[in-house]
């Protein structure tokens, strides 16, 4: 089973990270999935940085056009990858914009991804009926998920079919906005949350964009299976360095 | 050879739209509901009222005297410029606005450049009395400043983009996070056929009026309605793309789509796509872009600020591919020396884009009784600054 | 009462030539030659053409839907901002190099103030191959760079008049004197209706087809061709005399021509001659002016660079001393804020002497079903420093 | 008869003296007249200074444009000449441009220079058919005498016209170039001071503009009765000072 499936399956909710790899130092990867798993951290989402990222806020952002800056690209990221399977038992996803993985080729990409322990993927910018008319053959080859996104604006009716073709989990974007993390969720972001809950989708939904403090950890998780920080979190190692790791994950839970 | 877009959006390998899930609720309504509105007897006599009495269309097709004399040819300028704020944009963002309007958004955000899309989108929506939000990036702000003072005075807000390397393709980038932030209520107006489905197809159809106009001023002028020789210029191509929409299955036109060299297309600096270019993802469309090899958009450089995009439209990928058009890359010197040329010959001087297409004609072997018909796709005005540095006028 | 010039070159009391003996061969001819010239097919076939097809005509008239709420009456605007070169004046040079060439002249020269008429006067001369020479003050060269810089580009030799207030007056000047020194090679090219006779017919001659069109554009849209109002403003009053000129004999329609307060009529700081001016001698024709009780001539002020002119053309000197047009002066601050109004309500950023006829709307009273034709003289893209200025944009 | 009249029925060629009215200072006009006389000048125009004197020079309109500054204007001027006729015996007469007289009003203006012993008027920009029509009867009721222009591009047709009607003299434009004086006349001019010559007008002539030195003097003497010198003058005074006018004089001939 994937290691994805399996982690939804246990109980409790679930704290999954976001980070941009190379940031903040090109050699930073590897340590902070160490840490992460440390700390006790269900999930990792490694980023594989785009010069234009245009569904994530600044914060992402800036992180990105440092890491290409530092030296980071597709090659790199897989060769500080290559042994960590060994060393980490949480799943590993990577997060990118569609552009690298097409330079790379989508069949190499995923080879690699394979071969180095990758679970899944989440390509943003990578549509459904795209990923499967010319994808996802490929994606099963190599065992890998590729996750979908849902968003405020998607229709039951869209859900549903994305429910119905999903791997893993169902990325729930909380909200409309990509401007970074928020202290708290309005009124139309929990109606949103408890009209999704009850569609009984048979995927798991985990809940990103927004989430960043224990509250909003708190609420996000009452509506799902678990939830992704990733701003939050960038600008946590920005501030206070890649050692301040585990407070910052204990203070999530 | 089929060179309209397909029913996924695509024209031949390119299109598409590689958007995030927030935004395809959007697209998708777009998709679903423009063809119908644009296709509408009332949108069509709205649309076309602007055009005429707004935008001051048909634009003339000139007969230019002094330079068929000096190219040994018939050259005929279609005088885009003549258009209310002086470029051919603006074919684009009355349609859009009325666009907008029929969709029930109250707020319009766009992209621009140099500026020329910003102010026809902040005209249209004064016009119309609707909220407008210009990206802009934060070096293009300083660049443009007339530009800037035009947009603010029109009333709308004028948004620096300060990531990446603040110019238009940041712009883009923001302009498409805003759409995502506010999708029920935006609308977003982007400025050439490029972007995710439908928006390159939109576009064109809208810049389509410049080629319907040619044909029926080309039979009064010539008795024929095609002529031997279309030139454009390109940057996302939307004045090409006009220039060429009624003459693409016609294959006794031929088509020469100028590019941006910059400093050369080997310098390092430079803008010629079809030539620096390989297929992949920007701004939603899977088209030729410039890019390293890790697929990392490359900043593209021409002393034109309306041509330094890294990437062309999908439908001139396409044209490109299929061998329907011809791509010539022309060097910012030679640009610069064809728009005084056209200027001290026909008394118009040219918008530095514009130019690109001129300078292409010494390259061209044309004969006595070729008809070239070349998009003037904007004044001067704008870039006045650039030819005073450039000449010490 | 006859509004068209009589045989002696008067409009009523005002007109004639005042000219040194050296020009009135020059003018002679011109009086002798240029009815019959303008009024030959063949002529008029050309000048026809290139108002189409160069100029951009005929220009919309224009139903500004929100300023016709706000103003509660139907208010059309001439589009004249959509012509080549951004304003009327180019109706008068294009017929002007046509009657030079069939005139056999060699060599044009021009006075220009805010560079409208200046850049007109390069583009035609551009277009028939004819050397040009522009005299524009020592101060309106740095006040206005970029239209410097836009006759340049044309192939323009302009050459800095440093006499007397070294600005719009004193290049008149020097334009009448290198027509003195030059009388059989060089046609001079007066921007306005303003000068000696026959200058005043011919131009307004070649600015009626602003009027002519309005006409029929007007039976298309209000199924009558007469409007309640016209109004323009004033500097010479060139695009004033293409406005009313089919409607001169036309009592029903009322004439409000706007001139420039400046800082206000009484502050010493103004260019308002309608309440300023007293009747007297300048640049060869009897007209009102602003002069000093010695006769000497004042240097007017506006914030608008067309519209500070000492004197207006006899035509309306006549006009308003035969009550045909009303007068009014509007000050700078109530220009510049119609300008903001009407870039905010219609998209149309208008040139701020053509700011001023708007600024006139408040302190009028239209009725629901009055329908009122404002020429929009030039867009405001020469302006836009004035504008950034004055409004911190 | 008028002092004029007699002067050009005087044997030998006339010397005029063109200057600006209050320059170099306001007072200087009473005794530069004086001074001018003392050097044997024949005859003076003096020039009422005009903001935008258009027939005229750089030279000529700095002049102006510096007299008015020091606060000339045309009642200064006839307070000055009020009582010079006693003192000065050769002709003089008042050049101005047509706005300034139009200003004061035409019939005072003649009455007063009548008063004051002017005995004719140059008025460049006054047509002759206007001056014909509404002002003849006046300039005569004054004695005064308006003098006409001719200049090279004037028909002949026009010539013998204005030579029917003129009294006084005809200033004759040297050449169609206004811009000062020069040091020699090209064989065009020469070609039109012989033609005007062939013409033999009943009117004396006498030749403007571009007259500066002993040299173009001799030659324009040599086609008319004499020669006006206006910008060649201002400029010496300019230069050296009102103090230098006999010996500029006598550097004429
Ligand atoms: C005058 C003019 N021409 C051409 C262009 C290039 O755009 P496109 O290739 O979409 O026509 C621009 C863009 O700003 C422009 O302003
Ligand atoms: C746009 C515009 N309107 C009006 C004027 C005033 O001139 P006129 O009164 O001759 O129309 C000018 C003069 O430069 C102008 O540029």
């Amino acid at each position: 089973m994937n290691r994805i499936d399996k982690k939804l399956k246990e109980e409790g909710k679930l704290l999954s990270i976001y980070f941009t790899a190379g940031y903040p130092n090109l050699d930073d990867t590897v340590d902070i999935i160490f840490k992460l798993q440390e700390s006790g951290v269900d999930m990792i989402e490694i980023g594989l940085p785009f010069s234009d990222p245009l569904a994530d806020g600044p914060t992402i952002q800036d992180s990105s056009t440092k890491a290409i800056k530092n030296g980071m690209n597709t090659n790199f990221l897989f060769n500080q990858l290559k042994r960590i399977r060994d060393k980490v038992s949480i799943p590993l996803i990577i997060m990118g914009y569609f552009n690298p993985i097409l330079q790379y080729g989508v069949e190499d990409f995923c080879k690699k991804c394979n071969k180095i322990g990758i679970d899944g993927l989440i390509i943003p910018d990578l549509p459904i009926d795209y990923y499967e008319a010319n994808y996802k053959s490929i994606f099963e080859e190599n065992q890998l998920y590729n996750m979908f996104l849902i968003a405020p604006q998607t229709s039951d009716k869209r859900i549903k079919k994305i429910d119905s073709i999903s791997n893993g989990f169902i990325y729930m974007v909380s909200s409309s906005s990509i401007t970074g993390s928020k202290n708290s969720f309005s009124p139309e972001q929990i109606n949103y949350f408890e009209r999704i809950e009850k569609m009984n989708l048979k995927t798991p939904r985990i809940i990103g964009f927004g989430v960043g403090n224990k509250e909003t950890f708190n609420t996000v998780v009452k509506y799902s299976k678990g939830a992704i920080i990733g701003s939050a979190f960038i600008k946590n190692i920005t501030e206070n360095g890649v050692e301040s790791i585990a407070s910052y994950i204990d203070s999530i839970r | 050879m089929k060179y309209t877009v397909d029913k996924k959006g695509f024209y031949g390998n390119y299109g598409g739209a590689f958007v995030p899930e927030m935004l395809f609720p959007n697209l998708d309504e777009l998709e679903k509901k423009y063809k119908k509105i644009i296709n509408d007897i009332d949108f069509q006599e709205d649309y076309n009222n602007l055009l005429k009495d707004y935008v001051g269309r048909p634009t003339p097709l000139y007969f230019a005297e002094r330079m068929s004399e000096k190219y040994k040819s018939k050259i005929y300028l279609k005088r885009e410029d003549l258009c209310h704020t002086g470029a051919h944009k603006i074919n684009n963002t009355v349609g859009q606005i009325l666009l907008a309007k029929r969709l029930g958004k109250k707020r319009i955000i766009a992209e621009t450049g140099a500026g020329q899309h910003g102010v026809a989108t902040a005209t249209v929506c004064a016009l119309a009395g609707i909220e407008c939000v210009i990206y802009m990036g934060a070096i293009d702000i300083k660049r443009q400043a007339p530009n800037v003072a035009r947009m603010k005075m029109l009333g709308a807000s004028v948004v620096a983009a300060e990531s990446g390397s603040k110019t238009l393709k940041d712009a883009t980038n923001e302009a498409i996070r805003d759409w995502i932030n506010n999708p029920v209520t935006t609308h977003y107006i982007i400025g050439s056929v490029v972007g995710p489905h439908p928006y390159p197809d939109m576009v064109a159809k809208f810049q389509s009026i410049v080629s319907k106009e040619i044909k029926s001023q080309l039979i009064e002028k010539e008795g024929t309605d095609s002529p031997d020789y279309l030139i454009a210029n390109i940057g996302g191509g939307s004045n090409a793309a006009g220039l060429y929409y009624h003459y693409l299955e016609d294959k006794k036109v031929k088509i020469i789509s100028v590019e941006a060299a910059g400093e050369g297309v080997e310098s390092g600096k430079s803008a010629a796509t079809s030539v620096l270019g390989k297929t992949g993802i920007i701004h939603g469309s899977k088209t030729l872009l410039m890019q390293t090899k890790d697929g990392q958009i490359v900043e593209p450089y021409s002393i034109s600020a309306g041509l330094d995009y890294p990437g062309v439209g999908p439908l001139h990928a396409h044209l490109l591919k299929s061998k329907r058009a011809e791509f010539m890359s022309i060097t910012d010197s030679d640009a610069m020396l064809a728009g005084l040329e056209v200027s001290k010959l026909e008394g118009i001087i040219p918008a530095i884009e514009t130019a690109h297409a001129f300078a292409a004609f010494k390259y061209l072997d044309f004969k006595p009784n070729d008809i070239i018909v070349v998009n003037f796709s904007g004044r001067g005005d704008k870039d006045l600054n650039t030819y005073i540095d450039y000449f010490n006028l």
